[in-house]
């Protein structure tokens, strides 16, 4: 029973040792435990429950680490110092170089406490900061290559024929296994009222080639698309595509508003 | 709605302001939200918007008021000097939900003890971190390093010229801290 | 309730709705903006909201006209079976502009360290990464990214269907490399 106390006090003693960062870290704990001001107390009033904190933990055996027994031989000069029979007020003492070593001591080691105090909120401020930031997130950036350059029409378009672009789609609408009915495309009446429209439409912002169709019809996406080959020649229109296979976006080509409108004029 | 009269002016004129810029700070939300955790500084958004730097703070800043004003659950926050939008506190119980949120990966006392002391005292050789602490700090400092807390950043003029320590960018992530001016003073120590 | 409501009426019905469960939508494009581009679908929208999935439909179509109103420049879309939030058209020309700007930097060391662990261990999650580095990893992961070093290259099969990440070809040809298989061999690491 006994033997089974120690232990368990042997492993609180570890835990406890192990709580500590260091010496100050315990010394820290021993003047806030007992409500003492760091600014004020005597050290000689902590010295001995430091070094019964030391002496328990030695007596388990226990690995303490130098800087505390370090930190117990300055404890203990400072406190012999302080026991000394005093002749008089500190100020001659001081003087007199009586007591001068303590004093420093006393100081530098209280400086040091309200130091390295200052240090360990800062770091249990930053530990919590870090939680509480940790659940925040963000998101990956979108890749800006698509918008790396501004290609004109002709860069982006380098090499790409009208006829390649028939093909392709072509091969879009084979791919829904229905035939091309190409008497639609022969069907010039609807693409030049396609385009009037298509104009109106992108005049205010730009809008996608899914967006100009009303319906899926076969008939009425080839009118659009031969409308929207017609306004890129014409230059009333800038088409982009972002993905391959993906919606092209078609925006008004204002640079050339001063054509679209001589064109006009023109057709008329 | 507004419980006192300033407010409800400022509102006002907020939205007043909004509603000239309001295209402008939309825009600059869409190219945060494009720029992600990359983040946006203040020079680039100055190049995009052709104003100078201090105008491209405030439109940060304006985006802010905008998106508390709108209700967004996410916000334009400033992180080692680049903007970027980041959740709100709010939106945490949801992203535990869907499992969103990465488990936390906290650094021991030692570890944070020395960080601080390297953030408000860099440049900072290992001897001094151990003066203040009162510990050896070979091991929390190694850890630091190897997470990318702290780095060297040169060499000091004393004898065997030891290592200085300084704080790198991804620790103002790690704590969301757009600039060093942004660590919360250090308590008082000039006391009595 | 009118049988037939005009314009005006749905819009106020639906602002009333807006209103009332205002917070929901602002939730979902907080849990959409941190889903990025993995997205969300239906049936994780319903479990979160704790709705039935036809619900969550509408809370997306509901969360595209707030969006709408509010003159947002990145809108829910709905891609192959998940609902993401992506930029809008107008947002174009300041993409444009922006990528005129050169970001600020070079590869932090967090980044290099993601980049390594992708180099090794592709096709491999975020949260993979995470895992191996002990720290969160979007910043770097998205530094990567946008620098074309990784890419999105694939689906785990595991819950949420999360993007596996590899290296891009821009990577294989800065290093010199035929394949990622031509990379040095690791180390033994298990002795450490």
């Amino acid at each position: 029973m006994v033997l089974i106390d120690a232990i368990a006090s042997k492993e609180e003693y570890r835990v406890r040792l192990q709580a500590f960062e260091g010496p100050l870290d315990l010394l820290l704990h021993l003047i806030e435990s007992q409500e003492l001001d760091i600014y004020d107390v005597p050290i000689a009033r902590i010295t001995d429950q430091y070094m019964t904190y030391l002496r328990e933990s030695m007596e388990f055996q226990l690995e303490v680490a130098s800087e505390f027994l370090v930190m117990a031989a300055q404890l203990l000069a400072i406190k012999a110092r302080s026991l000394l029979p005093r002749h008089g007020p500190l100020e001659i003492q001081v003087a007199y170089g009586l007591d001068a070593e303590y004093v420093d001591d006393e100081r530098e080691l209280r400086e040091r406490l309200i130091e390295y105090r200052a240090f360990k909120l800062a770091a249990q401020a930053l530990g919590e900061q870090s939680l509480l930031w940790a659940e925040r997130i963000g998101r990956l950036p979108l890749p800006l290559e698509s918008f790396q350059e501004q290609p004109t029409v002709s860069d982006f378009l380098a090499g790409v024929e009208v006829s390649h672009l028939r093909d392709s789609l072509v091969r879009a609408l084979a791919r829904t296994k229905i035939d091309l009915d190409v008497r639609i495309v022969r069907d010039r009446e609807t693409v030049p009222q396609r385009m009037r429209l298509i104009e109106n439409q992108v005049r205010d912002a730009p809008t996608t080639f899914v967006h100009l169709l009303r319906s899926r019809r076969r008939r009425e996406i080839v009118t659009v698309f031969l409308a929207v080959l017609e306004l890129m020649r014409l230059n009333r229109i800038i088409c982009r595509q972002e993905v391959q296979f993906g919606d092209i976006w078609i925006t008004a080509n204002t640079a050339n508003t001063a054509n679209t409108v001589n064109t006009v004029n023109m057709a008329l | 709605m507004a419980p006192t009269p300033g407010a409800q002016e400022k509102a006002e004129l907020r939205s007043g302001f909004t509603a000239a810029t309001g295209g402008s700070l939309q825009a600059l939300e869409g190219l945060l939200f494009a720029a992600g955790t990359e983040g946006l500084t203040d020079r680039q958004i100055a190049g995009v918007f052709d104003v100078d730097e201090p105008a491209a703070t405030q439109m940060c800043l304006d985006l802010r008021d905008l998106q508390t004003r709108e209700g967004r659950r996410f916000l334009v926050e400033r992180l080692a000097d680049a903007w970027q939008l980041m959740t709100a506190p709010e939106l945490t119980p949801y992203l535990r939900q869907l499992a969103l949120v990465p488990p936390p990966s906290s650094l021991s006392q030692a570890a944070l003890e020395t960080l601080a002391i390297i953030a408000y005292r860099q440049p900072i050789t290992r001897s001094q971190i151990e003066d203040i602490r009162g510990v050896k700090s070979d091991k929390a400092l190694g850890t630091l390093v190897a997470r990318g807390l702290a780095q060297e950043i040169a060499r000091a003029d004393s004898p065997g010229r030891p290592f200085l320590y300084g704080t790198t960018n991804d620790f103002l992530d790690y704590f969301g801290l757009g600039s060093h001016r942004d660590l919360p003073p250090l308590e008082q120590m000039d006391h009595g």
